[in-house]
């Protein structure tokens, strides 16, 4: 069990099949950009892509690429570095089969997943455009009220969710600390594929210190070492945000000339390099 | 969630940026709050907050999101939102790329959904938090009636719903680069507060899409109050070395903060 | 604010008037002994106590000291040192309004709670007498199935939440490590009450390592240190329980004399030998 | 929530206690299961799912509630139920103070509810787990009129559902001290699989208290077949070891485990 699960980037990447439901996390807690890119190059289409709650450079990568068929998410930015150029050009396109959420009903539906419930109920939504396009969710009579609608969102389970953790062990346990969204993606997809800064000696459930930030291996299925794998992204604990690389992606992708050369230079490109 | 657009617009004789009135004005609208939560990318509403924090004397806490020191957050990113259904949080900020006449505001973007002509990021915690946390203060540095509509093209969040929809939140005021509106939760309106010095009612009615309720009978719109001397002392000193932890670059810029103070 | 939190193990007992919902955790995580001492020392009255999700010694000795009215338990189970006497006593008394409850409906119950949501979905429990005697659970069906009925049970908010953590700060954050139903507690509840092993310099969010173990101090409203204040219980990564004391607790409290012998020497006592 | 009452009684000659038979024959019902859970004071199903685990190759994960090393949850008491509910737990164990023909389980008490004449500790995970986990053993050590009935005074958990009743999970086998039934799901009653070494058919009759099934046409109940010696040594030896763990006292007295082995 512990040996197979330790395999290399784009082996796990190969193991995600074209038109598979996959879970990413915000910006700033783990997004495992190595191997987005990996997706990239293995030419993955037609991804239902949830973002948790929100996506950033990596879910613009995969759209603009042409790897996405579905987006379910809050928000899609690139923040401080501007609007999600991809992301606008395949809206317009109208290239996007489009779920907006608001950033508690994608946890929520996590949640109903992660609980094997079918659905979960959650406030808000009521009388909004994003409750008015998402005919998948319903509107109950909470039955202990009077008169009290309340929207209920059915449970949302991801074929895997991906992710990168600051440190990992050989037994496929992840240190995520306090970044519990990672936790809770983990727990409601089917199975999770991983990358790490590192994969240590030992058992971090057998750190008393680090236990209460770990994702135990029964939710991981594969697991690789990537130091640097969520650049030029940030990982807590770890490193920032690489501010000119964003603004250079900022600039190059917004025409599709411009997308596809950063995709030569920094996807497949830097596998090139690699090889 | 916040789109701060802000420029150097220095008002009254250069004596106090834009920044700063509204930094002091949105901590007048915090009084009393026990608990402010702050979204990403607000360096004004952040500094409001922390400023409302020290006017009453801690008694305000403060909850700016993406800030490591800010924030106390350990059960990730559904926090925050728990927090504000069981009201343990009293204010909030959105925006919004258009803002209506009925507090509607749309995050999403332009012309007929899904396929827009121009697409925003989305509506993030807005279609949540807006019915739940008590005042709600949209804010908005472009007033123009681009953003300020009859009726927005998507609703990311209603500024008024059903009797029957469970909704202690919603719209508390709007502050905006000309004036200050309050919302009226009865007649459902904006009710137009205070003008921004070096602007006019007429300006204001100009560069707004909607209708709004102005005052009557008692002379002019006043303007809206310029932070006294030892309150633009307290934000360029104490308030600016706060922010600088989540908005070094704002702190830096625009409250004149240096990294030695 | 931070001057105001931090009193002494009785004013924290004085603040839980009579008929107050309380929550206690299982045994074997975090459970106040020195505060629930406290409680009966001054003879509180009408409780309703949460077993979260079980109860132990603690319970018991609410219970038999006349402490408790209302009682929402899966369980309360002294464990190898054999059933709860005050307990059982009571049940065949009829003193106690009983709440018989499942693990996982406590946890859901206060799940909601936590999320401020008026009732969460639960599968089980259909057909079983536990949901018979609950009048406050309800079956819905389930609205993305097909004649699917589903329990919803609604929220649990207890007026406040009594735990000992193994460590605190100034600031009145606890450290509780792994043990997530206590920081379930603490969110469920409006209030928060704690002890705690000691009370550390610094802030324990600033701790990387630490923070994800820790409840913030937005949900607490009173700290008291209290240097083996699970005892006779232990507490993970301090002390164990202690099975000589459990074993006699077991053996005096077979009768009401053993049981008020009991009180006498551990609880009465232990206060007037402070005093 | 098992409640072990298990007793130094040796079976066939002295060679094997009727734990350690136990211990072989629940590993028997667990193959295949990728992952087994064990609820808190229960040595007999523990080492039975180590034992599984061991005979698997290490494919079957256990997870012993109670235990810091035999178990790997990070989210509080409630995962083992989030997990089941997933079905990503295939086997665990329940007992019950009175278990009757039906399969219905009662951990609350005896005599009309609630004010019972004799009250237990009460339903723990039954009234969710026996639902939700296929293979759910039913496991007590004292099989007599009193804990066997024909029906219970309380149903924690039903042994069998409505058809419209999710419900991938219920009883897949009841071992006892006398004997190991099965339970059929289509006609909802428990089936005869083999008698203990040294117990007889009109044993186990006398001493339940529901109707069940006998095989018929083919000669006599079997016998529960005895681990071997190989499998014998394994119990006594790694699985003792690692079941002393959660359970010293266990493996010391009844597995012969000694702390230096």
């Amino acid at each position: 069990m512990t040996i197979d699960l330790i395999i290399d980037v784009d082996s796990l990447a190969a193991r995600v099949p074209d038109g598979a439901k996959i879970a990413l996390v915000k910006t700033t807690g783990g997004v495992p950009m190595d191997l987005v890119r990996a997706l990239i190059r293995r030419e993955v289409r037609g991804l239902h892509v949830v973002c948790v709650p929100t996506g950033g450079l990596a879910v613009d990568l995969l759209i603009g690429a042409g790897c996405v068929e579905t987006l379910e998410t809050s928000g899609v930015t690139l923040d401080e570095f501007g609007q999600a150029p991809a992301f606008g050009r395949a809206v317009r396109a109208g290239s996007l089969r489009l779920l907006d959420a608001t950033c508690p009903a994608v946890y929520a539906g996590l949640q109903a997943g992660e609980k094997g419930l079918p659905f979960m109920p959650l406030r808000g939504l009521l009388g909004s455009d994003i409750a008015a396009h998402r005919a998948d969710w319903k509107v109950i009579d909470n039955p202990f009220g009077d008169d009290d609608p309340i929207a209920c969102l059915p449970a949302i389970v991801p074929d895997f969710s991906l992710l990168h953790a600051r440190q990992a062990d050989g037994h496929g346990n992840l240190y995520v600390g306090d970044t519990r969204e990672v936790l809770l993606m983990a727990h409601a997809a089917r199975k999770t594929l991983a990358t790490a800064e590192r994969i240590s000696d030992g058992n971090l459930l057998e750190d008393d210190a680090m236990r209460a930030g770990v994702i135990p291996n029964v939710y991981v299925s594969g697991l690789a070492e990537a130091e640097g794998g969520s650049r030029p992204l940030g990982i807590p604990g770890g490193y920032v945000v690489d501010g000119e690389h964003l603004t250079l992606y900022a600039e190059m992708a917004r025409d599709e000339d411009g997308f596809g050369e950063y995709l030569d230079r920094f996807v497949f490109g830097r596998k090139a390099a690699a090889e | 969630m916040i789109t701060a657009e802000s420029g150097p617009t220095p008002t009254e004789g250069g004596e106090c940026r834009l920044e700063e009135l509204l930094i002091d004005r949105i901590a007048g609208l915090l009084e009393g709050c026990r608990h402010v939560a702050v979204g990403v990318s607000s360096p004004i509403p952040g500094s409001a907050a922390l400023l409302a924090r020290h006017l009453s004397g801690g008694a305000t806490r403060v909850s700016v999101l993406g800030s490591r020191h800010l924030q106390s957050f350990t059960d990730g990113g559904v926090e925050i939102f728990d927090l504000a259904a069981q009201g343990r949080i009293d204010a909030f900020f959105l925006s919004g790329g258009q803002i209506d006449g009925s507090g509607n505001i749309n995050l999403v973007g332009v012309g007929e959904y899904p396929t827009q002509k121009v697409r925003w990021s989305g509506s993030f915690g807005s279609a949540y938090l807006y019915y739940l946390v008590p005042r709600v203060i949209l804010f908005r540095l472009e007033h123009s009636r681009r953003t300020m509509v009859e009726k927005v093209d998507f609703i990311s969040a209603p500024g008024t719903s059903d009797r029957n929809v469970f909704r202690p939140g919603g719209p508390h005021a709007l502050i905006t680069n000309l004036c200050l509106f309050t919302f009226d939760r009865d007649v459902q309106r904006f009710r137009l507060q205070s003008i921004h010095p070096g602007h006019t009612l007429e300006e204001v009615r100009d560069n707004t899409g909607f209708d709004f309720e102005v005052p009557s009978g008692f002379g002019p719109v006043p303007a809206t109050p310029a932070p006294d001397a030892s309150c633009l002392a307290l934000i360029r000193g104490e308030i600016a070395s706060a922010i600088a932890d989540p908005y070094p670059k704002f702190a830096a810029e625009v409250l004149g903060h240096t990294a030695a103070a």
